[in-house]
């Protein structure tokens, strides 16, 4: 089981300390920690720091890309849970009313696609388009385009404070993942999801309900979502809905992607994605650190994606597979073996 | 008379740019104005369209605030056409000026310079280190307030940009690129001064800096352009030192210039140039956040 | 639902006359040759990129690049144009030669590497924009005068209107790629592929031919895309088009093509770039949306078009009987 | 026949590995002009992965193709079409989203001036499939037309591009009587215009009607190649297994049946089955008989709530019982193992493992998962009762023959422990082993209490195991016989005379 699940996040292990070498290369002093009046500080706690929207992101659109499914909206449910949040402190109520609100605003915007998608049937790109496009909106509603600050300890220190001295947004993500990773795996979760987004017709006919699965799926991605949008609120002490999670929603698709999960659906790993989450901010964190004008900050990223995603597509998987086989005795020897199977069963 | 006047704004981009709207807003309501308003989401080809729209409808002006400074000679000329005045808005564009009535602007490029001006006088001769915080790569507005400050900067061979990178205009992105020059230049203890494209960044870029167990306004000097009301707390504070103020109410002087141009035909000079008024820890910084907070930044 | 196909494409084009008509109602002016003209006009280069996204949709694929090839276009011409002494025209061809095989390559990445589209052409649109920002920044204009001999080519209707080259040229894709699509083998083999790509594979479909020529379709146009966005603004800017994709994507959609593939007609696409033109005039001309009603509006819009589709296709195939076969026996 | 002519199609050596699969080794098969040559197997024997290694669907792994004396290489179907090799390959392989006469023509379409001339296509296709026996609209969508009529289609469009040879994958798996007639005589024509056919199927009397020689595969080996004229049935049945097959279960002696299980009234869904009643008891077989399209995969959905039926009351062991969805007949202990396995029962890319214990778990719910001893001691118990040949129980289900899908997706089912088991024609595409065990197992569960509907195109096997069975046609039920009244040939005559009755 231990040794499956290494198995199945190796490359994505792999390509991380590539790219967390590439950065030590350029910057000696990346793997550094420090203490800084009780807060841990580094390059490594930075990514581990930064990453956390998108990894927040990463682990609901794993459960959401496994029903076969997408959500273009995270970014957009950012927007407005961090408005939300915002909005309830400054009128007044504290960071737990806050918190819950941008929740139950998350897990709204959840219901609201998981309902278009299960119920209305609506295809996952398009349903999710349209809170993409709307939710901004109410953001900004919520705002009035403006920058919604706050000095509310409890919120900001959701974003920007530290528990144990490491910063509470690590926290945040790993206890998020582990929680999930732990209901999805220790239930029969995990595998009615896996059923549905393989084959809807048969996991139905199998007795498995679609319908309030999926909704769920994407009640979980709002609610990460929400997780996302208060981290980065609390993070720069106020709601700026323009921006806030502006196309993050690629990020944590790619994120899922670069975890090796299929976007057809199906069999999915939230570890990988995270660590997915994690390369991308590594990434990030070389394209700052190499110093290069800011011109080529895409071109940069583009090309490390690309070889990133070449190395992990199935054609290059299998022909490295066959490679090792071939240059090994593996596949003779299986050969000689079945075929004395086989001279057992002659009559 | 009541005019009806189409505004083209950019977007919602930004504090500064919903201030702008509001301000235009609350402005044309004072001076009985129909404002018909299209938010272009940050699209050249939404603004045309708009344009468009507005010569379809018969408007009696238009206000517009070009996302970027080329590809307007048609649509403004069918503008002219159609006898339509066009008031240009936070930034020119590269027409000829006959199509347009007159373009009520700041110069970006001035207030890269009045910032590294504030530097340069700041420092005074003392080496000086310069870390930069850049707008949304591309912008027109980075491109000129960068090269104002490089301008400015010149002659003072003591000062030195070191590192220089894209903030995105947002305060999350300014904290998060500011923490990653922090930890490349020795903990920050390299780095003599901030300079960054907006306020936004900067307010993002103090709180990074504060984490890294610096004072910001002393260990790290920091200028930047805006003038928001967040930062003028922030320079109230102690914890930032300068910002260049660009003004949200570039309507006022265009509906001025419309009024006029309405009555009798009165021509206004092609450029209504905005102050760029630097606001530094001398200044009464609690009377211009009082002034501006509720102007919808 | 499978017994028409058609129908989508019918529902669109009703959803377009009954909106039109409503907004005619309400704004009278909307009735203007301006307004049909700016309709074209205004929308020519998105049209063109959603022609080449039906190809690549109607496949099951999707292409996430186009708007960022559209941006590098254009920074390519301007660059061009501005620092050689070449005609637009080669330009043109040059520009259409690059986007082409980039589409071509992303297609062979696709096909090859068995990679899904919507991430290869993900990376795709990072490292077009990205090249565009490497070739310039700032916005770069065009001051060619062939640009302005394109530019002054159009027919002033009664009315006002500007009936512009670029519409017709848009007008003309819709029609080239509706006989691709519909009496050519090529465009047969779009739909097989989109049917099921297994499948067209075992029915001797050249899967990896179609797959490659599809993505080079949509990356040529959506350089061609690029071309009559640069008429359109004179200059080329690296920040410009960010996520015509999603609009392009969006308008295909509505137009009746299903996301999944291998139904829908680039007529319906047509008509899907007019109605969300058609939603941005209606908001010019009510003028009274702030920066965020417009977006809340706009997705409110989509949604009831998407709604309004649903519930027609049900309603008119929940009474179609299935088909009736006689198997006449021997 | 001329054996001494040179084969027209001579593979030797073919290998192919899957990864913890050997599927091929040194495989041999020579086809000669004029034969009908049947490939013979269990499920699972290699059969459809021969047949893709010849057309390029696989690329193998070892062995050469000679075509007319001359090595061929196929990359791709499309090259094995180019040489005249017409394929159909197991499951229909068409395209829905097309017409039928686009999937007739798909990549040779008539061209007129460069462009596709759709009319004459059409034109073309109606002509064709007339040959047939099908009068139909061609420019109609293929998913409109029921998987006999698309069958037939994909049959239609593989002899169009077989110039030398035609390999059928089980094409008769879903054809009943006269259609497979139909396609006998077709395939006769071609082999006297001098083609080579190779015809895959499990119905052995099929196999002795229209072929001339048979090539026997076991665990991906060749076993032998035989001229037909010269073994028994027997023999060859022996050669596939590698063991005597016990004979054929009689027909037992139903017995009393025992308390009434499910009774419906009325119950009908508007345009796909008319209204019927039908009772169930408990230790009874209650066999669904019938043509293709008859209603009979209509009924077994609606009972079990996966096309809900929309008039009509039922009743469970007397207290009235509502069936929306599967999830409620599954409630109360209903099971339906679907007539299309690969889109409405398997869930491909899960392990066969995962596959047998998902109804059980989708019943337990979301959070009571079931315990992995369990579910070990489920899979195993299974694999080894039904025999279902895997290399381990991680295996995604799609890798598995399709003999051993239907067996997983029964093992599924019967991990539920239903009261009653409703089972959609349970031996399409089994062998012939299976297919006695399979009935065994039924004749075994109505023996320990179950209730049965099974409804299937085969008499035989009706016959076998049914207590009672219901006749029906056009969607509604025209008949029932009972004890000693069932017989084959009464079945046909039941159906026959509603027949003559309507026509
Ligand atoms: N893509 C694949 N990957 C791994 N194993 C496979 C694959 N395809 C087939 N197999 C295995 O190869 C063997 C041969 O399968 P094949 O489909 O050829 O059997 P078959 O003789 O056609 O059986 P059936 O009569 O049930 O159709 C089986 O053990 C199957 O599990
Ligand atoms: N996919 C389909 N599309 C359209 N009509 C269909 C389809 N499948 C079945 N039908 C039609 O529905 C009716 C009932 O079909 P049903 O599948 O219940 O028949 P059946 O007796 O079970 O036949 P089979 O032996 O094919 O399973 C028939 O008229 C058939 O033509
Ligand atoms: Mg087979
Ligand atoms: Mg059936």
């Amino acid at each position: 089981m231990i040794r499956a699940t290494i198995r199945r996040i190796l490359p994505q292990l792999v390509i991380l300390a590539l790219v967390l070498g590439l950065n030590f290369a350029m910057f000696p002093g990346f793997f550094h920690l420090e203490m800084h009046n009780g807060r841990l500080f580094g390059n490594i706690i930075d990514v581990l720091n930064r990453g956390a929207p998108v990894a927040l992101l990463s682990v609901g659109m794993t459960l959401v890309i496994a029903t076969r499914g997408i959500d273009l909206s995270v970014g957009a449910v950012m927007a407005i849970t961090g408005a939300v949040a915002a909005s309830v402190v400054t009128e007044g109520g504290s960071w737990i009313m806050a918190l819950l609100a941008a929740l139950g605003a998350g897990a709204l915007c959840g219901i609201w696609n998981g309902f278009l998608v299960a119920v209305l049937r609506i295809q996952p790109i398009v349903a999710t388009l349209v809170l993409m496009v709307a939710g901004r909106g109410i953001a900004q509603l919520l705002t009035k385009g403006a920058i919604l600050t706050f000095n509310d300890p409890g919120l900001i220190r959701l974003g920007g404070g530290t528990i144990l001295s490491v910063p509470t947004p690590i926290w945040i993500w790993v206890t998020l993942a582990v929680v999930v990773g732990l209901v999805v795996r220790r239930t029969a979760l995990g595998l009615l999801i896996e059923a549905t987004g393989i084959n809807e017709r048969s996991a139905r006919l199998a007795g498995i309900n679609a319908k309030v699965l999926l909704i769920a799926v994407y009640l979980v991605t709002g609610l990460c979502a929400a997780l996302a949008g208060i981290v980065v609120t609390g993070d720069i002490r106020g709601a700026d809905a323009n921006n806030a999670g502006l196309w993050m929603e690629l990020d944590a698709i790619l994120a899922v992607v670069i975890g090796g999960n299929s976007l057809l659906g199906g069999r999915f790993s939230i570890t990988a994605s995270l660590l997915g989450a994690l390369i991308i901010q590594s990434v990030n964190s070389a394209i700052l650190l190499s110093g290069m004008p800011v011109e080529f900050n895409l071109v940069i990223k583009a090309i490390i994606i690309i070889a990133i995603l070449v190395i992990q597509s199935p054609r290059v998987k299998h022909s490295i597979y066959l490679l090792r086989a071939s240059s090994g005795p593996v596949l003779a020897r299986r050969a000689v073996a079945a075929k004395g199977a086989v001279g057992e069963d002659h009559p | 008379a009541n005019e009806t006047v189409g505004f083209s704004q950019i977007g919602s981009e930004s504090g500064w740019r919903a201030a702008e709207t509001s301000v235009t807003k609350a402005d044309a309501k004072e001076r009985g104005i129909t404002l018909k308003f299209a938010d272009a989401q940050q699209k050249q080809e939404n603004q045309i369209k708009a344009i468009r729209g507005f010569i379809a409808q018969g408007v009696d002006a238009i206000l517009l605030a070009p996302v970027v400074a080329t590809g307007w000679d048609e649509v403004l000329g069918e503008a002219k056409d159609a006898d339509i005045p066009v008031v240009l808005m936070d930034r020119k564009v590269d027409a000829p000026d006959d199509l347009y009535l007159t373009a009520v602007t700041s110069d970006t490029v001035h207030e890269g310079e009045v910032a590294g001006d504030w530097l340069k006088k700041a420092e005074d001769g003392k080496p000086c280190n310069v870390v930069e915080l850049q707008g949304t790569t591309g912008a027109s507005v980075t491109i000129d307030r960068k090269k104002g400050f490089a301008d400015a900067i010149a002659d003072a061979p003591n000062i030195k940009i070191i590192r220089s990178q894209t903030g995105d205009f947002t305060r999350s992105q300014g904290k998060i690129v500011m923490e990653s020059f922090l930890k490349a230049e020795n903990g920050g203890k390299d780095i003599c001064a901030l300079y960054a494209h907006n306020d936004d960044m900067a307010l993002g870029a103090i709180q990074a800096i504060k984490e890294a167990g610096l004072k910001p306004g002393e260990d790290i000097k920091i200028v930047s352009v805006d003038s928001v009301p967040d930062m003028h707390l922030a320079i109230a504070h102690g914890q930032s030192n300068a910002t260049v103020e660009l003004t949200p109410d570039m309507a006022g002087p265009a509906f001025t210039a419309l009024e006029a141009y309405w009555k009798d035909g009165t021509m206004p000079p092609k450029w209504i140039q905005t102050k760029s008024t630097l606001y530094t820890q001398d200044s009464d910084n609690m009377a211009a956040y009082e002034r501006k907070k509720d102007l919808g930044y | 639902m499978r017994h028409s196909t058609r129908l989508p494409l019918y529902i669109t084009i009703v959803t377009f006359f009954v909106a039109y008509a409503a907004c005619i109602f309400q704004f009278p002016n909307m009735l203007s040759s301006r307004v049909v003209a700016n309709l074209l006009t205004d929308n020519a280069f998105l049209g063109i990129t959603a022609v080449g996204m039906t190809f690549v949709i109607l496949s099951g694929g999707i292409d996430l690049s186009v708007g960022s090839v559209i941006a590098f276009t254009g920074v390519f011409l301007a660059v061009i144009l501005r620092d050689t002494s070449i005609h637009p025209l080669a330009a043109f061809a040059i520009v259409l030669v690059i986007t082409t095989v980039f589409g071509a390559a992303m297609g062979a990445i696709i096909y090859y590497l068995e990679m899904p589209p919507f991430i290869v052409t993900l990376a795709g649109m990072f490292l077009m924009r990205g090249l565009a920002y490497v070739l310039s920044t700032e916005s770069v204009p065009i001051t060619h005068e062939f640009y302005g001999w394109l530019q002054s080519l159009y027919w002033k209707a009664p009315g006002g209107g500007r009936f512009r080259i670029t519409g017709l040229l848009m007008v003309l894709s819709f029609v080239a790629a509706a006989i691709a699509l519909h009496r050519t083998r090529f465009g047969r083999n779009v739909y097989a592929l989109g049917g099921s790509a297994q499948t067209a594979q075992l029915m001797g479909v050249p899967c990896a031919r179609t797959t490659i020529s599809i993505y080079a379709v949509s990356g040529g146009l959506a350089g061609l895309a690029g071309i009559v966005y640069s008429l359109y603004t004179s200059a080329g800017y690296s920040l410009a088009t960010v996520g015509t994709e999603l609009d392009a994507i969006a308008a295909v959609v509505i137009g009746g093509t299903l996301l999944s593939g291998g139904s829908g007609f680039v007529a319906g696409t047509f008509f899907g770039i007019m109605i969300m033109g058609l939603i941005q005039t209606y908001i010019v001309f009510d003028g009274t949306l702030s920066s965020w009603w417009t977006k809340i509006v706009i997705g409110g819009l989509l949604f009831t078009f998407i709604m309004l589709q649903k519930g027609l296709a049900w309603a008119t195939t929940a009474r179609i009987p299935r088909a009736n076969v006689s198997a006449a026996r021997s | 026949m001329a054996v001494d002519t040179p084969p027209v199609l001579h593979a030797t050596g073919i290998s192919k590995f899957f990864p913890g699969v050997i599927a091929l080794d040194d495989v041999e098969l020579a086809l000669y002009p004029g034969e009908v040559h049947a490939l013979l197997g269990e499920n699972g024997a290699g059969k459809s992965t021969l047949i893709k290694c010849l057309t390029g669907a696989y690329s193998r792994d070892g062995g050469t193709i000679l075509l007319d004396g001359k090595p061929i290489d196929p990359r791709d179907p499309l090259s094995s079409q180019a040489a005249g090799i017409g394929t159909v390959y197991q499951e229909v392989n068409l395209l829905p989203n097309l017409s039928v006469a686009e999937n007739l023509y798909l990549g040779r379409q008539p061209r007129r001036f460069g462009m596709i001339d759709h009319r004459r296509m059409v034109r073309d296709a109606r002509a064709v499939l007339a040959e047939y026996g099908l009068d139909l609209d061609p420019a109609r969508l293929l998913s409109s037309y029921s998987i006999a009529i698309q069958q037939i289609v994909a049959i239609a469009r593989a002899v169009e591009l077989s110039g030398k040879v035609l390999i059928l994958d089980e094409p008769t798996a879903s054809l009943d009587r006269d259609e497979v007639q139909l396609m006998f005589s077709v395939i006769r024509r071609l082999k006297a215009r001098g083609l080579a056919v190779v015809f895959i199927t499990h119905f052995l009397d099929q196999v002795l009607e229209l072929c001339d020689r048979a090539t026997i595969l076991r665990n991906g080996c060749v076993v032998g190649t035989r001229r037909l004229e010269s073994v028994s049935q027997t023999e060859i049945v022996t050669m596939m297994l590698g063991r005597q097959l016990e004979a054929a279960t009689k027909h037992h002696d139903a017995g009393p049946p025992g308390k009434l299980l499910l009774s419906l009234r009325g119950f009908a869904r508007r345009g796909a089955i008319e209204p019927f009643n039908l009772d169930i008891h408990e230790g009874e077989v209650v066999g669904l008989a019938g043509l293709l399209g008859s209603g009979r995969s209509e009924t077994c959905n609606a009972i079990f709530g996966a096309q809900a039926a929309d008039r009509g009351t039922a009743e469970l062991r007397g207290a009235p019982l509502q069936i929306p969805n599967p999830r409620a007949a599954i409630r109360h202990r209903f099971a339906l193992c679907p007539e299309d396995r690969k889109t409405e029962g398997i869930v491909g890319d899960l392990s066969v493992r995962e596959n047998i214990i998902l109804s059980l778990q989708a019943r337990q719910g979301w959070f009571r998962p079931l315990p992995r001893a369990r579910i070990e001691e489920i899979a195993q118990g299974y694999v080894k009762a039904l025999d279902i040949r895997l290399a381990n129980l991680d295996t995604p289900i799609r890798l598995l023959s399709g003999g051993n899908q239907q067996k997983a997706l029964l093992a599924r089912w019967l991990a539920t422990e239903p009261d009653f088991l409703i089972l959609d024609e349970p031996t399409r595409g089994i062998d012939v082993g299976a297919h006695a065990e399979i009935i065994a197992l039924i004749e075994r569960l109505r023996a320990q209490g179950m209730a049965l509907l099974v409804a299937s195109s085969e008499m035989e096997e009706l016959v076998a195991y049914s207590s009672r069975i219901v006749v029906m046609r056009d969607r509604r039920q025209v008949g029932e016989l009972r004890g000693e009244a069932i017989s084959p040939t009464s079945i046909i005559r039941a159906i026959a005379a509603e027949e003559e009755a309507v026509a």
